[in-house]
């Protein structure tokens, strides 16, 4: 599967003005002109792009220092400080020479390498050797804190990731609409509600206190709902006796209720006579024209 | 890249079809291959065709539609699939639940009513969202001028709560006695109702992954050692600003 | 619906996951089967499982990350997938990258912290497309003048990178002591340390003391992370404004 990109390899690019290639397998540092730059110019000739290029390529004074070490192959816990110094140094002064840009941490680490190798110059009295930490210690421990991140981050790098190495896998839908549930309420809640409404309204104090007989309620509910018709009913037929003698009772404190509240109306045309109930009011009823009924 | 293996061309394809946002005809699979892969449209049906007998049994199904093939959710698991697109429902307001308190303890009573005893007006929502809810209906009207529809609630609304009939509605005494001091419970703390009905299946996940985010395990050299002094956020805060 | 078939469930869970815009997680599909379906969580796992399975051999297959299960495309097929799209998936700077294993391994972690091991300031502009892209984010602030932000990962990190912890992240490296070695402390002669330098890495000697060096030094003298590809001029630039 040879679908990736042909890769330009350290072997087969072709290098002429720059310094030979060195044996390990080196890519491309930079490309100026179309040319790769195979590895930093040893000579202090830079092409002022190309080094604007180098200077690009690395991500500040640790990384390249690092570089500086690693090129040559060199153990990062046994630095030749002076010469690394010296080719630190170089590189500085040629980014100076050109007015590039420098960030100041370059400049810092300048002084810091300076400031190591000046001690290590030192002659240090016999008494205390090995007692004294090696002067690169500090720089070494950065430097390898740099690069285990470093490294880090280019296995990061190879992970395999969204976008480039994977998608995601996914099937149509016919209906992706969004499905609303209704809130859920806890008995509690209303509770709550309601308790906190009559405190408000002060009923508690007034006539709210004795045990209300609800069931009176649902019946009167069921009462007018039955007479929702607007037509005259029989008051017998607004009993089922099969509800025993209670459900006699509340059906029959509904009505009265229902008619203390005015809401229903009670005929009865002669004593003994059928008494018939009617709503007094009803939906279709606005207009006021009471629906005429046989049986009255 | 030689001619390639029919298996080789079905685990493309599915992949291809599985990745693309919308249905792909047979030619644009097919210009996805290079010449040297040489793979013909006979060969690229086949292996359609194949794929398509790969879902026998399966929650999807490689459909032909218009414009080319998809992978398609099968119509029979759909219900499943669309609960994943459950909104969480918000909450009642609290004039909602007085007005259903009211209607439910006060039957048969009219907007009218409701409003005097709670001081304020009842939006026609409110009784619309109870309607619609089948939780209260309009059992009769009232013989004064406008004849007011009078509210009750219904047999939803019992069925809803658990109750037989009204009876078993606690009586006004016992509503006197309640304890509101949960503070979930307490309508004036709306943020503590919130974050409860906020803690959904999702969330527990969102927990799980707060574990998972344990920093830096097995490296001594951090440094920050004193992290647990420093942060003064915690990690549960982030996520649900994040949610 | 009464307890639910094992085939039933696979049939479920594979549209499920093939229907979500984002791995899912065992408690986020258990959530989406009511209470008499009696979907219990071993039971999803062994579902979970056995379409895992049922992925051998094809262009997708069931991966698990951080936040949960999704199905996603084979690498070695994707190079074919990725032909659909004329858009290139994003590169990102050696700096992003560098600021983002910091913030991976060390979390949590502040700016200035990211900036003492790098030895280079790090840029706004990468703090923001990390936060963008939803891989890191604050998760409190140290409590030292200023305050300052203390970043970490995020679930949506891990699931970039196929991660299902931080735990599998690549191991780091270790730091080694320098008393490990031979004390040098005496300053070498200039003279003889250039002559060793310039007869270069071909040397003999120099490779025998490459054999010291840690395990990576072969590759380690260039200075960009992708060592496939050379820096193009300007590359860099652009990497870092599109940070």
């Amino acid at each position: 599967m040879s679908t990736e990109p042909a890769e330009v390899s350290a072997a087969d690019a072709p290098h002429g003005v720059f310094a030979p290639v060195p044996q390990q397998q080196e890519m491309p540092l930079a490309v100026v002109k179309g040319q790769p730059v195979l590895e930093m110019p040893q000579d202090l000739y830079i092409p002022p792009d190309a080094l604007e290029v180098i200077l690009d390529a690395f991500e500040g004074p640790l990384d390249l220092l690092l570089y500086l070490i690693r090129r040559q192959n060199l153990d990062i816990l046994d630095i030749p400080v002076a010469e690394i110094t010296r080719q630190y140094m170089d590189y500085i002064e040629m980014m100076r020479e050109l007015r590039l840009e420098l960030a100041a941490e370059y400049l810092v680490m300048a002084a810091i390498l300076a400031e190591i190798k000046s001690r290590l110059l030192l002659p240090r009295p016999p008494a205390e050797e090995g007692a004294e930490e090696d002067p690169r210690a500090e720089l070494v421990r950065r430097l390898q804190e740099y690069e285990r991140f470093k490294k880090a981050a280019e296995d990061i790098d190879a992970l395999p990731r969204m976008e480039r190495d994977t998608s995601p896998a996914q099937a149509y839908v016919a209906d992706r609409n969004v499905i609303r549930l209704p809130p859920p309420v806890e008995m509690k809640e209303l509770l709550l509600a309601l308790k906190d409404v009559l405190r408000r309204a002060e009923l508690f104090g007034h006539h709210a206190v004795k045990r209300e007989a609800l069931s009176v309620r649902q019946r009167m509910g069921d009462v007018l709902k039955t007479l929702g018709d607007g037509v005259f009913h029989r008051f017998e037929s607004l009993f089922d006796v099969s509800e025993g003698r209670l459900g006699v009772v509340v059906t029959f404190l509904a009505l009265l209720e229902l008619a203390k509240e005015q809401l229903i109306e009670i005929v009865q045309e002669a004593p003994l006579a059928p008494i018939y109930l009617k709503a007094l009011a009803t939906a279709d009823d606005q207009d006021g024209i009471q629906p005429t009924e046989a049986h009255r | 890249m030689t001619k390639m293996e029919f298996n080789q061309l079905k685990r493309i394809v599915e992949a291809v079809l599985l990745a693309a946002a919308q249905p792909l005809s047979l030619a644009q699979i097919g210009a996805l291959f290079t010449e040297e892969e040489a793979v013909g449209h006979e060969e690229l049906a086949r292996v359609l065709q194949s794929l398509q007998e790969d879902c026998a049994g399966r929650g999807v199904e490689l459909a032909e539609v218009a414009s080319g093939f998809r992978y398609q959710v099968r119509l029979d698991v759909h219900p499943w699939v669309a609960r994943m697109w459950t909104e969480r429902p918000s909450r009642y307001s609290r004039a909602l639940l007085e007005t259903l308190a009211l209607i439910a303890y006060r039957q048969p009573i009219t907007r009218a009513e409701i409003e005097q005893i709670r001081g304020v007006t009842v939006s026609s929502n409110i009784i619309k969202t109870l309607e619609e809810r089948e939780w209260v209906r309009v059992v009769g009207y009232r013989d004064v001028p406008g004849k007011p529809a009078l509210f009750g609630t219904t047999r939803a609304f019992l069925d809803y709560f658990n109750l037989k009939s009204l009876d078993e509605l606690p009586t006004l005494a016992e509503i006197r006695d309640i304890d509101d001091i949960e503070p979930q419970l307490r309508f004036e703390d709306g943020d503590a109702i919130t974050a409860r009905i906020d803690a959904g299946p999702q969330d527990e996940a969102v927990d799980e992954a707060g574990a998972d985010a344990a920093p830096d395990a097995g490296d001594a050299s951090t440094p920050t050692p004193d992290t647990d002094d420093a942060i003064v956020v915690g990690d549960a805060d982030t996520e649900e600003n994040r949610a």
